[in-house]
């Protein structure tokens, strides 16, 4: 499973040393400014800068981000299909009657809202994919320490985070092992696998407690945590040219506001 | 000999990491024991999930009885039937919450009807001796234990061929020599058997070839004690020589001339010594014989008799069935692994010994003591002690 | 069902995340004060989180074909009451987000208010209700995961309709456009979440 | 010798279980190399469990430093600040998210300052070899290597006793022997090394005390060599003869008769074969050397240089430093474990060799070459390279 969630991939990127809050301010100042954008030209110049910049000075494998693009398009599809069919406004484009007392209408204007939306859930993935592919959660850690988070708020995330790949790497073997005797095979029977699994590894998650609660008391635990040592130096280049890039974007998106995929203005 | 599996020019790649396989080819043949050995990473793990179709190579390929394997769903179940897999930790294997759920998983998810999951479990259980743990939960077993519910849980799928990944890991010695004896019964029984392990002691004495594997490559592969002195390879596969191996090396090396092959066992580094020693070992006249048993005849109830009758001084067992069998009547065998060895050693120092086992193991039996015969120019006599307690020359 | 980074304009995505906040914020402090009492909960609240996390990281079988996640709170809710839940539902959903991109930060506050939040506190009270009528365990555990399931997917719906109100139907129109077009998906995956924890307590009770 | 930890008559019992314990006393001598060994479920893990005050024994009581182990919080605190607890998984052990702030933990934790932190944890991740590794996650390292951060998390508490269940166990031979030689050097620094294991081999040649357990009880305990070569008491372990012990044994029983103490290794098996052979053996006339380079040394720089001007043939490394600096100067040495036994055989071939290693072994080196001359009646040679490329003899 390993090679399944961003975190494996962001521990062996390029970015790795630059400072965190670097790249946070890039990755969170492009999602606003994403989110913000009324017209869908920022979102996507933003889009392929930050999936350029992934991949060529971040050095994560295309092949393997094109496919982690293909994540939100389930959930998004279906939705910016409905807003396409609720959100009508200016000339109607298509129009179906599936049931006698439906009708759905298609219009510019609706075509456009669409668009818009898909673009910035685009460049907003685009920008998380950054912050999650550049910054390993380790990272963020200590810096949440240096925000002054509450330090019970942040030992807890770290035990969370320390256990989540504990826990993972058993599940994978243990779904292994049933797919070997051919668990999974019927529908009915699926459902009893998975809370099979579910189950074994909930009891293994209270092994792993009482485990934990030792090895802690035997390290003589007293309500504290390490954090880690020396923050990458915060380099004042790398920090300048994400302002510039930042301002830029903001520059386009004025200019942009009004550009539509049909011309009419969106509501 | 068949070939069962062929694996041809097969590479793996985890992502973002170097390849855990590159252009790997190796041709299993129907009936072998086979070990592959390689330290952590190697990549005998990925080897193995790729036999039976839960990691796909992205390069080359792979076949089943001459077919390529194929990843549809139907056919992956096929395949799945036919090569079983034992993982290294049984704690992610056995879930079920109780010894019988657990095995009944495979028969249960193959469609078979209640009576046929019963039969199978029931045999699968008989033969790795844990009838009467059916109720147990898992969770309660001893290592072994629950290392032998994963097996059954396989075997109770009947397939032709077995995978097991580090079979021994975290085992203590008797139960590992419980399992190793367990694979070789089965392999008696005509299957495939591959085991993955770092082990080279548990390897050399057990396997008909060994794989030896490093960085997601085969180094050599070859008859055991053809790879196992070999030292440029081992060290490059980051292990050493076997105990005994690296002994009788270091022996040449300093200017001792040996005959025959390396010694796979004490009982053949005894007698290489003894070779070139002429000191007072005892002689040839008064060899011991080794009688032999069948665990499931009528004759077992009066065994303490028959050890007088043919002034036996020490027992062996030989198979799961032989030391259960044992247990039930509270005799407590002198051996329970390395037994025909240590029985030949007995005759060579002219004590008799029975052995109690099964059908099965009673031609391999013959087959070692000739080997040993013929080798050294001994002639240690095997006795068959038939049912009507009356006894037949082998 | 995470909502999508970038796919809540303004001013809805600030909103939830100012909900979300005084709901989080009174976790943490009753999070605190037991701690204080007991920290020897934080280990076991930890491998829990760990738990939840890779539940919802796992693709549950569907019976129409498509694959969900299974929302693990509920779990945590039974177990931990409902404002822990909260605190480690958000880590959990951070988490998701960042390692698994199912949700994203600007979205965090309305999927937390969805999934951290309300959902648990709809199964506890269930849950609670039903317990002390004496019914049936397991069918209580159903229920209790069934509703904090669907819940969870009524409230998204309505998160989104809020932000894409209908030009005809007004929000009304358009929570019922959401609700129906995801209910396609999600009442067979509340179904199915409900007998995956069945089984799941089936089990640990088992052993 | 002091005694650091006493075990007086102690019993435990888990509920619905038999004893886990029963009646087991033992003392423990600041500076030893104790191996507690038995199969799984003789009750290693609960009597090491009981030395930091995890378990507590029901009946019976516990010394450390002569005083009653106390389970007050804040006594227990200082016990196992001094008796540090190696578990047996290091998943169950690891607790940070990184390298660095797991090792840390411990000493964060008995409230040193930041600075403090960081020189404990930094010696502590040089001594295992760890240093670079600080921000990596521990599921990214691979079982040698996570095992070795549980150990520097231990390490960097500084206690006096090292307690380790079942250090090796699922590590390959590589990693095993790398955390072997580990608790051998810190046997060196002069701290008390307690462990369990059921592998007997492991035990043999390391341990300088062997506690023999069975269901609970202590069966026997002593010398490596007394312990066994008692066939019985093993056998009532469920436990085997480690492999030359064996071998060394069937000789005798063959009727062959050494002289000296059973051997531990395979250069002393070696030797004792070579007693009573008359064959053509190399001669002790021509006896190779066998030099010592400190590798802290700048002299290390010039090392292919040193090997020719020696005429060494063989390169060996002894110590997590030694290896790590070669590996850094892309040297391969020859031995990695072994090693001094492995030059005395080279040296036997008249052949020379260099060992790389730390100033804390270089005395163990003189001491085993001494007791080898001694027993031999060779006279093998140990000579240090000085930092100025001269050559003192030793």
């Amino acid at each position: 499973m390993y090679h399944e969630l961003l975190e494996d991939i962001a521990q062996n990127n390029r970015l790795i040393h630059i400072n965190p809050v670097i790249k946070l301010i890039l990755g969170i100042g492009c999602i606003i400014i994403s989110v913000s954008s009324q017209s869908f030209v920022t979102p996507l110049f933003i889009a392929l800068t930050l999936s350029t910049a992934i991949v060529m000075i971040a050095g994560i494998d295309l092949k393997l981000y094109l496919k982690l693009l293909l994540i939100p398009l389930g959930f998004a599809f279906l939705s910016v299909l409905v807003i396409i069919f609720i959100r009508n406004s200016g000339e109607v484009i298509l129009n179906i009657q599936p049931i006698s007392w439906l009708t759905l209408n298609v219009t510019t204007g609706s075509l456009n809202e669409g668009f818009l939306i898909l673009s910035r859930v685009f460049g907003g993935t685009c920008s998380l994919y950054f912050i999650s592919l550049t910054t390993p959660a380790t990272e963020l850690f200590s810096l949440g320490r240096r925000c002054r988070i509450p330090d019970f708020l942040i030992d807890l995330s770290m035990l969370i985070y320390r256990f989540i790949f504990v826990f993972i790497e058993q599940a994978y073997q243990i779904k292994n092992a049933q797919l070997m005797r051919l668990g999974y095979s019927r529908r009915n029977e699926a459902i009893n696998s998975f809370g099979m699994m579910a189950g074994a590894l909930f009891i293994n998650t209270w092994e792993s407690g009482e485990n934990l609660v030792r090895a802690m008391e035997c390290r003589c635990y007293d309500g504290k945590f390490a954090t880690l040592n020396d923050p990458d130096v915060f380099s004042v280049k790398a920090f300048i040219l994400v302002l510039i890039y930042l301002s830029a974007t903001v520059i386009i998106m004025n200019i942009t506001s009004d550009s539509t995929l049909f011309g009419s203005l969106p509501l | 000999m068949k070939a069962i599996i062929e694996i041809k020019d097969v590479s793996y790649k985890y992502p973002n990491s170097s390849y855990a396989l590159e252009n790997v080819s190796l041709t299993v043949y129907s009936g072998e024991k086979i070990a592959i050995v390689g330290s952590n990473g190697a990549g005998k793990s990925t080897l193995l999930l790729m036999l039976n179709g839960i990691l796909r190579p992205q390069s080359g390929e792979i076949l089943f009885n001459s077919e390529n394997i194929s990843y549809k769903r139907s056919s992956l179940r096929e395949l799945r039937k036919k090569v079983g897999f034992v993982f290294q930790n049984p704690d992610n294997q056995i879930i079920a919450p109780t010894v019988y759920q657990d095995v009944a998983f495979g028969p249960v998810n193959l469609g078979y009807d209640k009576d046929r999951v019963k039969t199978y479990v029931n045999h699968a259980l008989g033969y790795t001796g844990l009838l009467g743990f059916e109720r147990r939960p898992p969770h309660h077993l001893s290592g072994g234990e629950k290392k032998k519910v994963a097996m059954a849980g396989i075997l109770a799928m009947e397939p032709d061929v077995f995978v097991f990944d580090e079979p021994t890991s975290a085992l203590d010695p008797a139960s590992s020599e419980d399992i190793m004896e367990l694979l070789s019964e089965l392999n008696g029984h005509g299957k495939t058997i591959i085991i993955s392990t770092h082990d080279v002691e548990l390897a050399y004495p057990w396997a008909d070839r060994i794989v030896l594997m490093n960085k997601g490559k085969i180094i050599s592969e070859g008859k055991p004690g053809e790879i196992f002195t070999n030292r440029a390879d081992l060290k490059s596969a980051s292990l050493s020589m076997p105990v005994l191996m690296d002994l009788y090396e270091c022996l040449c090396e300093r200017g001792l001339t040996f005959t025959g092959n390396p010694p796979r066992s004490v009982l053949e580094m005894v007698k290489k010594i003894e070779t070139f020693n002429q000191g007072p070992i005892q002689r040839d006249e008064d060899m011991g014989k080794i009688y032999i048993l069948n665990a499931e005849s009528p004759a077992i109830d009066s065994l303490q008799e028959l050890m007088k009758r043919y002034s036996a001084q020490s027992l062996g067992a030989m198979g799961t069935k032989a030391k259960i069998c044992l247990e039930n009547k509270n005799l407590s065998p002198d051996f329970t692994y390395g037994v025909i060895d240590k029985c030949l050693l007995k005759a060579m120092n002219s004590g008799n010994s029975i052995i109690v086992t099964v059908p099965v193991m009673i031609k391999r039996i013959g087959e070692r003591v000739q080997d040993f015969n013929s080798e050294s120019g001994h002639n240690i006599e095997i006795i068959e002690i038939q049912e009507n307690c009356q006894t037949k020359t082998g | 069902m995470h909502i999508m980074e970038g796919f809540l304009p303004g001013p809805w995505w600030q909103i939830w995340w100012i909900l979300l906040l005084p709901c989080l914020f009174y976790g943490m402090y009753r999070l605190k004060n037991i701690l204080n009492e007991n920290r020897e909960l934080l280990p076991l609240l930890g491998v829990a989180g760990g738990f939840i996390f890779v539940l919802s990281a796992l693709k549950l079988p569907s019976v129409t074909g498509s694959c969900s996640h299974p929302t693990g709170t509920a779990l945590s809710a039974v177990t931990f009451g409902p404002w822990i839940t909260c605190v480690i539902g958000v880590i959990v959903l951070l988490f998701q987000s960042l390692f698994l991109a199912h949700g994203g930060l600007t979205t965090l506050g309305a999927n937390a208010m969805s999934m951290a939040v309300i959902g648990p506190f709809a199964g506890y009270i269930v849950y609670k209700a039903l317990d002390k009528i004496n019914f049936n365990f397991f069918a209580a555990i159903f229920i209790a995961a069934f509703l904090c399931d669907l819940v969870t997917y009524c409230i998204t719906a309505l998160q989104l309709a809020l932000a894409f109100p209908s030009t005809s139907g007004g929000f009304v129109g358009s929570y019922i456009a959401f609700l129906g077009v995801f209910a396609l998906t999600q009442v067979p995956l509340a179904i199915v979440e409900g007998l995956v924890f069945v089984v799941i307590f089936k089990y640990i009770i088992m052993l």
